[in-house]
């Protein structure tokens, strides 16, 4: 419960963050808090500074441009979860949302956070992986785009470098696809065991696997088997193998095997839902 | 108010008046405000804060402890470590005989730790985040030491914990009612299971444990206001640790979030804090975080059963079983080893079994330590009974509902003594078992199987009978300790009235949830005629009260019983006491006297003949210069409630062990998804028979609380270890409790079997013995039956083992044989 | 403004505004419950998991120990404590009690903060939304069963 | 925590051999190094600050070489403390001539006491296998700089 001690700021303006976020490695960009501030609470990890973005009003915007949804990275879940553009453009983010953790968490925890953060068992970062989602980062040096696969390097590390700060998510529109995700969690609501994310066209399907490595993985082999056939029969015939793909963590919730086996489930029940979404 | 005659033990009838109703709870204006006062709201000027310095290793030789860098930081009182401590301090009590009676428990680790997670050493600061700063900079050399997780392992002694016992036996001892070598010969099937596992979890109250501690140096008067549940025990173990005189230590609680059993193991901190509030002359706080109750706090009891053997008759009547039980206690015995006997007050279960065998052995291991945890050691041997009954079933092809009706005691045989010499009160488990099939819709559950099926889940029913046996006899611990003085069971009240009419009632329990304040003044009102807003009862407990006995607290299910029996005792004597003061006063015979709506009066007289409480309290008090010399009321009255028990053969292990017993009859349908191995509660009802209900929403409530823990208990709640001896679920991340989403609407129903033992015909309750594990478990094999048939060997199913059992049910069912001739 | 480890900050906590140096390391639950002595507040967990610290934050339900103290500064607060006028009960309280939807207490707070936050956004919430709002509540004794009756009851009553 | 692996150098085994045994070039490849001592030849110690995103993991490690048989084996001990949590590394490799270049084959017992190796494996594993991956890294870079001078 008791953090390190820390130094605080609240800049007014992302030129004024950036700088105090280039003037030590030690800092960190403080956005919902809700992860941050649990593992400052054990101690686990401690940054020297935090730089609270809650003043940078400019980064709580969601609207609809022409590369699809511009998302600030201090959107809110809850706001992701009653945002009407999101639900107009790209329900799945709202729906997926309002599944992460409860409303309390929800009604501070940001988008950006949850990515920057990037905990295997996040629901997140496998959906914008799925969804082909790119990240704005802006540095000293000006702004620069990364794409959600190349954005999740490892557990709490991400293309954000040092200095540097993430301020949009970009969610190209769905081009007549259908979004879905699956999961497994400890109880009805805990934390999560696998997940699964599709997206799914009338010719292909990106599916992505959460909770099965350090970064969300692609299933790449079974959306080249599916090609564009999403019959029951064939995305089951499709999942089979990608298991035996996977090199994921055992732990007390689940052996590897079991991922493995969670992996291929989750996935058939993301992309036979994604397709039902394309159909109706 | 609907009124209700009750015909107690002492032959006298009782007008239910507020018994029986469910009034407003006293407690819960100021907790729905904010305004309770739990120990973490305690302030005191000048309070240092505490932080422990843990383990990180689960066993290791302490090399050397350097505090120095710690007292150097600003803002730092000072430190105490296992060293001082051994100076300072004796061990604590141990109950075992040797060889765990050999075993030195101290209040920090001396020389070693034996579990992660144990206090090494503390740090008082200015503040909470100073002390963690402080504690941080302690540098603690160990050396690692080999590792016990295993019981089996534990047993055999390779690697020992306690080089002082020089064993990891605490205690060992054969129970042997009946004969059951005849029953298993004599059968004409033998069932076999070679291991169950009932696993570790707690009930994590949301309220951790804690204290403020003040010492004044002047008389040596320690004060803690803490949320010790068992303050008497508390204080019996720590009075001569610490070598001063029990009265030097006065536990003070108030409001207490929860504690389940899991807040009686306290001494070893509160030494701790006792030390540190002389040593450095100021109050001293700690809080223990989350994390730290899940690492060092109260584990319940794990237990490995090995070698069942089932004695089974071709109608389905069980006439027995044997078993070899295997209980792991963690790194030190503390409240142990009791659990090696509290399983016996409930040794046949439900069930009419007349020879039972039991080889009981216990253990420690590099664990937390265990404690008592709702449902206490009866819990783990009552899951035993329900998993023979539901894996003979399924052997032998039985209906689960009919051969728990054959087995069961009827209700025509109550009170009935069991093969170990306990008596069942009260009850009708066949009765209460048909109410919970008809809340669960029984009857419909062949077309809801083929409903699930259809979409593509496996459903399945299950029972969990349990017994809620309240009011111990701690005469139970001298089978395990002959020398042990512990016998019986009291509990003390007082109730007086004061000077402006008010009734105060002082209980010497310590109450956490159950609302004592409330059924306390249901009978008091009722005994001295007044309703129960007119009766105050003093919230929480204060060892200056006055109004407590040496093991005063709340456990083991029978504050119905003794609690309200003390209350009840003290009210009559005030009751009798008024009367004679209004008989002198309004001068009429005694037997003219009537209590009623807050007066005195003359029963048929006329209206002015009558003598407002107020007036009586205000004459004793104040006023009472006319009262003759022999005659001198206090209206104030302790009463302490005694239940008899008689003697326990300690030889053949036989006795009264608890008073009274409860039942609960369980019945629920989960519906599993077979890709995953998830499991969902679709229905689920339970039946409570606690006797006469003092105040029936509190009763219900605590059925819906009990099923709650068990429900987590069955699904995900898991203490697990790796080899190293590391917690894998120290946080409310991994150690899943039930949300409210987890939690399915429940459905309860009753059955009134008054006790004729008890006081008031009320029997303790809330425990609930782990019905809904039982009732989860048995659902679940029950739903895997067209998947493998799989046996349900663990108590804990999380998705990942109902995966695996449907992997591979062929090893689970290798855990039984049958015998048939 | 320059980073700082401690900073004077003002917040207005059930319409009364404080003014404290704090550290900034302080969390706001702390600053709540130890700073101001607003114990209504309760700390179940160390991990954002339990809700026994809910408070509104700027009209929001939030946890209490996921935030630093200093992140409230300038914002506007409710604990449980401003639920209703002196010594007087919401009908959201008064529902709590007359359906034994608290035990031992310790939960309630964090858990009427959630259920008034639910009731303000849905007025007439069915159970399964009820469940899904109190999700970030864990209560230990009660099995959620009457917390759900008693905010169910306010709603119909409305 | 068992892990191991077959990392290939261009490098002789000769260089390679002289990298793995210097103690400052190994104190060197501690991801997020500040500062290291060498007490002697089988001794030393350095602070790291290995880079998370969420803040810096600070630990004091210590190593100690066990055991070693040039040019081809060595046996390596470390514990790092610090966040309350002790970490226990017996490691060990295997160098072998393959072509011109040469192989190390390597496996590593990690043990992590203490709270935060309660955070989860699916954690915790993942981030190890990150460092391992970084340190590999930077002894591949070490080698390459030994070979060119």
């Amino acid at each position: 419960m008791l953090m390190r001690e820390v130094e605080y700021a609240r800049p007014s303006s992302l030129e004024e963050a950036l700088r105090i976020l280039g003037s030590n490695d030690g800092a960190r960009a403080l956005a919902g808090g809700q992860t941050l501030i649990n593992v400052m609470k054990a101690r686990a990890a401690s940054p020297d500074i935090l730089v609270d973005l809650a003043a940078l009003t400019e980064l709580t915007a969601v609207s609809t441009g022409s590369g699809g949804l511009e998302l600030g990275a201090m959107v809110t879940y809850a706001q992701l979860a009653s945002s009407s553009e999101v639900e107009v453009t790209r329900p799945i983010l709202g729906e997926v949302a309002a599944m992460i953790a409860d409303v309390q968490v929800r009604n501070r925890g940001t988008i950006g956070g949850n990515i920057c953060s990037n905990d295997p068992t996040n629901h997140l970062p496998p959906l914008l992986v799925a969804l082909d989602a790119a990240m704005t980062i802006v540095g000293s040096d000006g702004e620069r785009t990364v794409t959600a696969e190349d954005f999740f390097l490892g557990v709490y590390m991400t293309a954000v470098a040092t200095g540097e700060l993430l301020t949009k998510v970009t969610v190209p529109p769905p081009g007549g696809a259908g979004d879905a995700f699956a999961a497994l969690t400890v109880g009805a609501d805990g934390t999560c065991i696998v997940s699964a994310a599709a997206s799914v066209t009338s010719g292909a399907a990106r599916i992505v696997i959460g909770c099965v490595s350090a970064t969300p993985v692609r299933a790449t082999e079974m959306e080249a088997k599916l090609g564009g056939d999403f019959g029951e029969a064939s995305v089951r015939e499709a999942a089979k193998g990608l298991g035996a793909q996977l090199d994921p963590p055992g732990d007390v919730h689940a052996s590897a095997d079991y991922r493995r086996h969670l992996a291929e489930v989750m996935a058939v029940r993301a992309v036979l839902q994604a397709a039902e979404r394309v159909r109706s | 108010m609907s009124t209700t005659t009750i015909t107690t033990e002492s032959g006298t009838v009782l007008e239910k008046g507020a018994i029986g109703q469910s009034i407003p709870r006293k407690e819960d204006k100021r907790l729905v405000q904010g305004q309770g006062v739990f120990f973490d709201d305690v302030r005191r000027h000048g309070t240092g804060y505490v932080h422990f310095v843990r383990s990180p290793y689960a066993h290791a030789k302490i090399v050397s402890i350097d505090v120095s860098a710690a007292l150097a930081l600003e803002g730092v009182y000072g430190t105490i470590t296992g060293d001082e401590v051994a100076i300072h301090t004796d061990p604590f009590f141990e109950m075992s005989t040797p060889p765990g009676a050999n075993i030195k428990d101290y209040a920090l680790a001396v020389g070693k730790v034996r579990f992660q997670g144990e206090p090494v050493a503390a740090v008082c600061a200015a503040t909470r985040e100073l002390a963690r700063d402080a504690a941080e900079l302690v540098e603690v050399e160990y050396d690692p030491l080999d590792v016990l997780v295993d019981p089996e392992a534990s047993a055999a002694d390779e690697v020992v914990l306690h080089e002082e016992a020089g064993s990891n036996v605490v205690w060992s001892g054969v129970f042997d009612w009946g004969d059951v070598d005849q029953a298993l010969a004599e059968a004409d099937h033998v069932v076999k299971i070679k291991r169950l596992h009932f696993h570790r979890f707690s009930s994590t109250p949301l309220e951790c444990s804690g204290a403020l501690v003040e010492y004044q140096r002047g008389t040596g008067q320690w004060t803690l206001y803490c949320n010790h549940q068992m303050p008497g025990v508390g204080a019996i173990w720590m009075a001569p640790a610490l070598r001063c005189g029990i009265d030097k230590l006065r536990f003070v609680t108030q409001d207490i979030g929860g504690a389940f059993g899991n807040k009686i193991c306290l001494h070893p901190y509160y030494v701790v804090l006792c030390l540190l509030a002389r040593k450095l002359g100021r109050p001293v706080q700690w809080t223990e975080w989350r994390t730290d109750q899940h690492m060092a706090n109260a584990h319940g009891n794990e237990r490995t059963f090995l070698d069942v053997e089932v004695a089974v008759r071709s109608d389905g009547t069980m006439t027995g079983f044997k078993v070899k039980a295997l209980d792991d206690c963690g790194a030190f015995p503390r409240y142990e080893p009791l659990g090696c006997i509290i399983w016996a007050q409930v040794t046949p279960g439900c069930y009419a079994w007349r020879n039972i065998r039991v080889d009981f052995t216990q253990v420690c291991t590099n664990k937390a330590p265990v404690s008592p945890n709702r449902g206490y050691s009866r819990m783990q041997h009552l899951w035993l009974t329900e998993r023979i009954i539901d894996i003979v079933a399924a052997e032998l092809g039985l209906d689960p509902v009919e051969v728990r009706k054959r087995n069961y005691v009827k209700a025509e045989q109550m009170p009935y003594e069991t093969p170990n010499g306990c008596v069942y009160d009260s009850g009708d488990y066949a009765r209460s078992l048909d109410i919970a099939l008809e809340l669960i819709g029984y009857d419909g559950l062949e077309q809801r199987r083929k409903d699930a099926e259809a979409r593509g889940k496996l459903l399945g029913f299950g029972i969990g009978s349990t017994l809620d046996s309240g009011t111990n006899n701690f005469g139970q611990s001298q089978m395990l300790n002959p020398d042990l003085q512990f016998s019986g069971n009291n509990e003390a009240a007082t109730v007086k009235l004061d000077i402006f009419g008010e009734v105060v009632v002082t209980i010497g329990t310590v109450p956490q949830g159950q609302g004592h304040e409330t059924t306390a003044s249901q009978v008091v009102a009722d005994i001295i005629g007044c309703s129960p807003e007119q009766v105050h009862v003093r919230p929480g407990y204060d060892t200056w009260f006055n109004s407590n006995v040496g093991l005063s607290g709340t456990y083991a299910s029978q504050f119905a019983v003794t609690g309200l029996g003390a209350v009840k005792g003290a009210s009559e004597l005030l009751r009798d006491e008024m009367i004679k003061l209004a008989a002198f006063v309004l001068q009429a015979p005694e037997d003219q006297i009537e209590l009623a709506d807050g007066m005195a009066r003359i029963k048929d007289g006329p209206e002015e003949a009558a003598l407002p409480f107020m007036a009586l309290g205000a004459i004793v008090n104040a006023n009472n210069a006319f009262l003759p010399p022999d005659f001198n009321p206090t209206l104030n009255h302790r009463y302490v409630f005694r239940p008899y028990f008689g003697p326990v053969d300690l030889e053949q292990k036989m006795g009264k062990l608890t008073l009274t017993y409860a039942s609960q009859i369980h019945a629920c349908l989960v519906e599993i998804d077979p890709e995953t191995g998830q499991t969902e509660i679709v229905d689920y009802a339970a039946v409570d028979d606690c006797g006469v209900r003092i105040h029936p929403q509190i009763v219900e409530g605590q059925v819906h609380g009990a099923t709650a823990h068990a429900i987590g208990a069955a699904l995900h709640e898991d203490f697990v270890y790796d080899e190293d001896g590391t917690l894998l679920t120290p946080n409310f991340y991994d150690y899943h409790v039930p949300h409210a989403m987890d939690m399915p609407p429940l459905k309860t129903g009753h059955v009134e079997s008054p006790s004729p033992v008890s006081p008031l015909g009320a029997k303790g309750m809330g425990e609930g013995g782990g019905g809904g594990i039982h009732a989860v478990c048995a659902a679940i094999q029950d739903a895997l039956r067209s998947a493998g048939a799989p046996i349900v060997y663990d108590s804990c199913n999380p998705s990942h083992r109902v995966w695996a059992m449907l992997q591979d049910a062929e090893s689970t069912r290798a855990l039984v044989e049958v015998t048939s001739r | 403004m320059p980073p700082e480890t401690a900073k004077t900050i003002s917040v207005e906590i059930n319409g009364e505004l404080y003014e404290r140096e704090v550290d900034a390391r302080r969390l706001l639950v702390h600053f709540i419950r130890d700073d101001l002595g607003l114990t209504g507040t309760h700390i179940g967990c160390d991990t954002g998991n339990c809700g026994a610290c809910t408070i509104q934050f700027d009209g929001l339900a939030i946890k209490s120990c996921m935030m630093l103290a200093v992140q409230a500064d300038g914002a506007k607060l409710g604990t449980v404590e401003g639920l209703a006028g002196d010594g007087a009960l919401t009908p959201l309280q008064q529902s709590f009690s007359d359906h034994h939807a608290l035990q031992c207490g310790y939960c309630t707070p964090g858990m009427l903060m959630s259920a008034s936050y639910l009731l303000e956004q849905n007025p007439h919430p069915t159970e399964e939304e009820i469940r899904k709002a109190l999700q970030g509540n864990i209560c230990r004794c009660t099995g959620y069963v009457n917390i759900v009756e008693a905010v169910k009851a306010v709603g119909e009553a409305r | 925590m068992r892990i191991e692996g077959v990392r290939e150098f261009t490098a002789s085994r000769d260089v390679v051999w002289k990298v793995v045994n210097d103690p400052a070039s190994m104190a060197k490849l501690m991801p997020g190094v500040q500062s290291f001592e060498i007490a002697d030849e089988t001794h030393w110690t350095a602070n790291v600050k290995i880079p998370l995103g969420l803040g810096g993991l600070k630990m004091k490690i210590s190593f100690e070489k066990a055991e070693e048989r040039a040019p081809e084996f060595s046996r390596l001990l470390a514990k790092g403390t610090g966040v309350g949590a002790i970490m226990n590394m017996d490691t060990a490799f295997t160098l072998s001539e393959s072509g011109t270049g040469t192989s190390m084959q390597w496996e590593a017992d990690v043990k992590i006491a203490g709270p935060v190796g309660s955070m989860g494996q699916r954690v915790l594993q993942p981030i190890i296998n990150q460092q391992v991956e970084n340190v590999l890294g930077a002894l591949e870079k070490q080698v390459g700089e030994a070979a060119a001078t």
